[in-house]
């Protein structure tokens, strides 16, 4: 423990000395990818302690970060702004009620997406294994169609605009920090370790006396928050939000960072972060036309999916481990002692 | 984080690569979805920009105008880190995109903010150019073709009931839909039944068979093409014989017109171009015979727009003595007046175009001119 | 709602059902010996549209050719996906299985995307299903008739493979427990390689159905229809052949159900599926046709 | 008496596994279930702990009824058990292993974890500290940071037995703990389990085929065969009782 410590505060104080430094370093366009790397970060981790750690597939985060994006964008919108916005249904009352600054608006984010993890974790637990891939996927769309058909909450398919940008990189990376910080905390617990229990093997963690339901509620509920933060943070960065925003094709991308990085390693979560969100804008030549030894081939818009979706499946048939396997940073350094 | 460095490094050197520049050149920016769901529209228009591109990429002084295309995935997120880009690495000096009203408007905010012009095309919601000093459209806004098509609806088509389908994923559906009814019912029509489909259903049997037991004389129905041509097709198998009313949105991909068949015969569409409509530009012909030429296909009207979007740009850089100069640009592209493009004449007004409705019939598989309304 | 309607009503319901059917079929094949929501069953129907489109439109091929290609493609498609993705998976945590299935249903959408392009295609089917027939009030194509037909058809077809043939035997017993039937000296692979090309055939034929009944197609075509599908298959009780048939028609009559009778509700049509799968999953976890989890299936 | 089992049956879709079943165990005996396969005895270990639940019957520990109380909840009770197949997690090292039996006793919330507050600190200093000396008595201490799973199979097996100890049991049930041992290494165990019984003050109820290992250990047996009860009492009575001879087919010579 106390060496894992020391390194973490390392690892920490370079984080921290990065995210200070950065505005001076990286053009806006830099410090775009460089907060939403941030905003990932925060989505993969928390997606990870459900998904790595403790081993159940969920399909959820598309919702959960709609939730949290909704309700930090409703939090902050001035409540002339809403009358101007939402052009179908007049704005519900409480809707017009709702004021917050930045963080409460976070915390509520959080809150309400845990609160909605809860009341799903008695379907979704009720059974094991794929039945919780499939349920969570249809609460993603569902959670969509509420979005799409309540516009007096969403505003409908337009969704929210003009939602005051007030954060910069120091609230992401912090954020971002604070939460990896959390998150580890929960794994390097007795909770954490009933959870990899569960992952492991589930009929013999609860034969040792673990309640696996309460253990899966409590990492499902956890992670959701988080999630309903990172969405709100994702609403604040974009300005604006709509119902179409937020399809299965996030859930694939978090999907994606997580196997890259290894199932399970909250490292891995962040390197795999960077690696997609930032090898997606390296990756933007694929989709144009090329020049390959003079042959020059045509555009192909939609060839850097079919080369994300050909990662997940090596790694998965390859390289199951991913990049970290289930180790973090500082045990490497341990091993090497 | 060594490691972002590194990609961001790498990036940035492909892109310059990408990019050497030998004579003096002026950089145009093209957001659109190239693919995910709607990518489809995104290659249409695409297309009309690459068109026009090959038409005309030199400016009066000389210079040659580059487009930098991204795709944005259909996604929020890309048409923001997009627009970020194209402004802060390749330093556009305009931006021509993102297609549609909600993608649009998650880049307005990062343009406005670096003072650099936007011109979209196709996105029609109200809210996009609401509030803004930096972004302009060519197209009408929702608001306008609503009103159009209530005024057919009365005066020309004489139907004072009518039964409106709404698309209630698409934010175009809606923001039409809203402004027909009120304008519908202020002529004095009454609307008997408003329906609500979402974009990718496919059986719309069971909501059609409740219309036909109210025997309607008049649909209206704000929707896109895929879902124009199977409503058509399965209110034919149905038996329901209405006048139906659709919008540029119905007939923007030929899918339409093939998935449909003979079922959307007698169908009457608001649009802002037809290819068959008397040429009101010299440019809109000479567009629409290089068009068919270089592509093999006849002309998109999204492609139309696009490539006015292109025009009106680069008529404003030409009034600009320095033809980089964004801030100039900008006050040129929203003081255009009778400009005329390939899809017809066009001004603008705060940011949102002027310009003449025109509705069409469909007869043999194509839209024939009816007549052309003014704003 | 007057009679006529409700005839309508009633034939839209069956037809719609249908081909929820057919495709709920093969994840509760594939599920009853895998144990894995092969989430890309429904691409292989996509697959299958796009193949038929391909031969229609550009190799100019006649309908019942271009169906057997379809046909024959998503086989391999369906083969391929067994061989390459998930067999090397077979004994390593689920999870890992259920992730790769994921990518291969992304790819394949992808694939198609990149190769046909993103804007919708039209899918050009024989005059003869446009055919309306009129009966005092109430219309009907072809289709409607024909896609129940088949579906019951192909299902008695089925039921007899699985319960009067040796292959039959075997997948059933192969439901029944894996490594059992691995000591026996049956070939689990072989057995597996013909419940993906039951599954696969069976989705090329609801493929088809569906690019005649709404003739457009695009690459994320199989999203929507798959969850349903599925949905219907758990609804039926995971694992049992007719239990997915019954599944199917009970959805695809609820939704239509719910538009008839309820049209303000229409928006929320895509949603009763996933309704309906929290609903069982909360009362009864093994489905309508009751099959315990842990013992027999089909 | 510590363990009373009373009128147990069990059957799964009319196949009956246990039938009418009735014992007692004391306390700090070392008490056998022996039989043949399919005799019903790992389904006996199933329903007292909680695994599955008996058709007709009860389950008594320590005067207390637990027939119907979910597993998880049975370990509080105070009992714990091995498995036949070892179940260790795989991802963990030996001393996570038995941090997972000592989950309970770490008395601190979810909230406290998160946010690290001194109990987290305090709690966990404690079970890191049983932990260890579970693992110094069992003489594991060379292996305690090794992946579990990695380790020899007699290793394993005294990692599980290890991990049931940390949950503190009043009552441990062990499956077939000698299986796939060598003599000297089965002698051993049996030295072991006398150790634990005393150092923890524990009873013993275990499944076995090595009649030589129960012979050694058990202090009174139970003969099942297919769900009845055909012998209790000690192990030398068994092997002369004729019932017995003839459900083993003479297994018992090597005894």
């Amino acid at each position: 423990m106390a060496k894992l410590n020391k390194n973490f505060i390392v690892y920490l104080l370079i984080s921290i000395a990065f995210i200070c430094i950065s505005p001076y370093v990286f053009e806006d366009y830099g410090m775009r990818i460089l907060n939403n790397i941030f905003i990932f970060i925060i989505l993969a981790v928390s997606y990870n302690l459900i998904n790595g750690i403790t081993g159940q597939l969920s399909l959820e985060p598309n919702g959960f970060v709609a939730i949290g994006a909704y309700v930090t964008a409703l939090a902050l919108l001035s409540e002339d702004m809403k009358w101007e916005l939402f052009q179908l249904e007049d704005p519900s009352p409480w809707v017009l009620g709702l004021n917050l600054d930045l963080i409460p608006a976070l915390l509520l984010s959080g809150v309400v997406a845990s609160a909605v993890a809860f009341v799903l974790a008695v379907p979704v637990f009720r059974v094991r294994g794929d039945y919780l891939a499939i349920v969570t996927l249809g609460f993603g769309f569902i959670i969509k169609v509420l979005a799409i058909n309540s516009p007096e909450v969403t505003n409908g398919s337009i969704g929210l605009n003009e939602i005051p940008s007030v954060i910069n990189v120091y609230w992401t990376g912090g954020i971002a920090i604070v939460t990896v910080i959390l998150i580890l905390n929960v794994v390097y617990s007795k909770y954490g370790r009933a959870m990899k229990a569960v992952r492991d093997d589930e009929d013999a963690a609860s034969a040792i006396g673990i309640d696996t339901f309460k253990i899966k509620t409590l990492a499902f509920i956890t992670s959701a928050f988080f999630e309903g933060i990172g969405g709100g943070l994702l609403a604040v960065l974009l300005t604006t939000i709509s119902p179409d925003l937020f399809t299965f094709f996030l859930t694939f991308q978090l999907l994606i960072i997580i196997v890259l990085g290894g199932l399970g390693s909250m490292s891995g979560a962040i390197i795999g972060t960077v690696l997609v969100i930032g090898g997606s804008e390296w990756l933007r030549f694929l989709d144009s036309s090329m020049n390959i030894f003079g042959y020059v081939t045509d555009a192909h818009p939609g060839l850097r999916m079919v080369v994300f979706s050909l990662v997940l499946i090596i790694v998965m048939l390859f390289a199951r481990e991913g990049i970290m396997g289930k180790k973090e940073f500082s045990d490497i350094f341990r091993k090497k002692k | 984080m060594k490691l972002l460095n590194k990609v961001l490094t790498i990036s940035a050197c492909a892109m310059l690569s990408a990019s050497i520049v030998t004579a003096k050149e002026v950089k145009i920016g093209v957001i659109m979805p190239m693919s995910g769901p709607i990518g489809g529209f995104g290659q249409s228009a695409n297309k009309g920009l690459e068109v026009m591109h090959s038409m005309n990429n030199k400016l009066d002084n000389g210079d040659t105008v580059k487009l930098i295309l991204i795709d944005n995935k259909s996604d929020k997120i890309e048409s923001a880190n997009s627009a970020s880009k194209l402004i802060s690495s390749d330093k556009v000096t305009a931006i021509i995109g993102a297609l549609t009203s909600t993608n649009t408007m998650a880049m307005t905010k990062i343009a406005e903010n670096a003072k650099v012009p936007v011109v979209a095309p196709v996105a029609t919601n109200i809210l996009v150019t609401k509030r803004k000093e930096y972004v302009s459209r060519v197209c009408f806004s929702d608001a306008f073709q609503g009103e159009v098509a209530a005024n057919f609806a009365i005066n020309e088509l004489k139907q004072k009931e009518a039964v409106l389908i709404t698309d209630v994923k698409l934010d175009y559906s809606i923001g039409i839909a809203k402004i027909f009814k009120r304008a519908y019912k202020k002529l004095g029509g009454k609307i008997v039944k408003n329906v609500r489909i979402n974009s990718g259903d496919t059986d719309f049997k069971a909501m059609l068979s409740n219309l036909k037991a109210m025997k309607p004389k008049f649909i209206f129905f704000p929707v896109y093409s895929s879902e124009a041509g199977l409503i058509a097709k399965q209110a034919r198998q149905l038996g329901i014989k209405a006048k139906f009313l659709g919008t540029d949105g119905m007939t923007a991909d030929k899918v339409f017109f093939k998935a449909g068949g003979k079922a959307v015969e007698g169908f009457y569409g608001t649009n802002l171009f037809s290819s068959d409509a008397p040429k009101t530009t010299e440019l809109s012909k000479k567009f629409d015979d290089t068009f068919t030429k270089q592509k093999n296909e006849s002309v998109h009207p999204f492609g139309v727009l696009a490539a006015d979007s292109y025009n009106i740009i680069v008529a404003a850089m030409n009034k600009c003595k320095d033809p980089a100069d964004n801030v100039c640009v900008n006050k040129n592209i929203r003081a255009t007046k009778n400009f005329k493009g390939a899809s017809g004449v066009i001004s603008i007004e705060n940011g949102d175009a002027k310009r003449s409705a025109i509705i069409n019939i469909i007869e043999n598989g194509k839209e024939k001119y009816l007549t052309t309304v003014n704003p | 709602m007057d009679f006529i309607t409700f005839i309508q009503q009633l034939i839209n319901g069956i037809s719609l059902g249908s081909m929820y059917a057919l495709i709920a079929i093969g994840y509760t094949m594939v599920y009853g010996v895998l144990r894995l929501i092969n989430f890309a069953h429904a691409d292989i129907m996509m697959v299958a549209a796009f193949a038929a489109f391909f031969a229609i439109d550009s190799l100019e091929v006649s309908f019942v050719l271009a169906t057997i290609i379809a046909i024959l493609v998503s086989v391999v498609t369906g083969i391929l996906t067994d061989r390459v993705a998930y067999k090397p998976l077979r004994h390593s945590p689920r999870i890992s299985l259920l992730i790769t299935a994921i990518g291969v249903s992304f790819f394949l959408e992808n694939i198609v995307n990149v190769t046909f392009g993103g804007t919708p295609k039209s899918f050009n089917a024989p005059e003869f299903f446009d055919t309306i027939i009129e009966l005092s009030g109430a219309t009907l194509t072809p289709t409607v008739i024909i896609v129940p037909v088949v579906t019951v058809l192909l299902l008695s077809i089925l039921l007899f493979i699985l319960y009067r043939t040796k292959y039959g035997m075997a997948i059933r017993a192969l439901a029944f427990d894996i490594k059992t039937v691995s000591l026996m000296g049956i070939d689990s692979n072989r057995i597996i390689m013909i419940v993906f090309i039951i599954g696969s055939a069976l989705a090329a034929v609801g493929g088809i159905f569906w690019a005649i009944s709404y003739p457009i197609l695009t690459p994320y075509m199989g999203v929507m229809i798959g969850l349903k599908a599925f949905a219907a298959a758990v609804l039926g009780g995971i694992g049992s052949v007719s239990g997915a048939v019954l599944g199917g028609f009970i959805l695809g009559f609820t939704e239509v159900a719910v538009v008839a009778l309820y049209p303000e509700l229409g928006a929320y049509k895509d949603a009763i599926a996933f309704v309906f799968l929290i609903i069982v999953l909360v009362l009864k976890p093994t489905g309508i046709m009751g099959i315990n989890f842990e013992k027999s299936r089909f | 008496m510590i363990l009373e089992i009373k009128d147990i049956t069990k059957s799964f879709g009319g196949v009956v596994a246990i039938n009418d079943t009735t014992f007692h165990i004391n306390k700090n005996e070392i008490y056998g279930l022996i039989g043949p396969n399919g005799a019903g005895k790992t389904t006996m270990f199933n329903i007292i702990t909680g695994n599955y639940k008996p058709n007709s019957g009860k389950v008594i520990l320590d005067g207390k009824d637990i027939t119907n109380k979910k597993n998880y909840n049975i370990v509080k009770y105070g009992i714990a058990r091995t498995f036949q197949n070892i179940r260790l997690f795989s991802s963990m090292s030996v001393k996570e292993n038995i941090l997972i039996g000592l989950q309970n006793a770490a008395n601190y919330t979810y909230i406290e974890s998160i946010f690290r507050l001194p109990r987290f600190f305090s709690q966990e200093k404690k079970i890191a500290k049983r932990a260890d000396e579970i693992i110094d008595f069992l003489n594991l201490t060379e292996y305690k940071d090794e992946l579990a799973t990695s380790l020899s199979y007699g290793i394993q097996r005294k990692v599980e037995i290890a991990r049931a100890i940390a949950t503190n049991p009043k009552l441990l049930l062990l499956d077939e703990p000698a299986a796939g041992m060598n003599p000297n290494e089965t002698h051993d165990l049996a030295q072991l389990l006398f150790q634990i019984r005393d150092k923890f003050d524990i009873t013993i109820l275990l499944i076995e085929h090595d009649m030589k290992f129960v012979n050694h250990l058990c202090d009174r047996v139970m003969v099942l065969d297919y769900g009845k009860t055909i012998f209790e009492g000690h192990i030398e009575d068994a092997i002369k009782d004729e019932e017995v001879i003839k459900a083993y087919l003479g297994d018992f010579k090597h005894a």
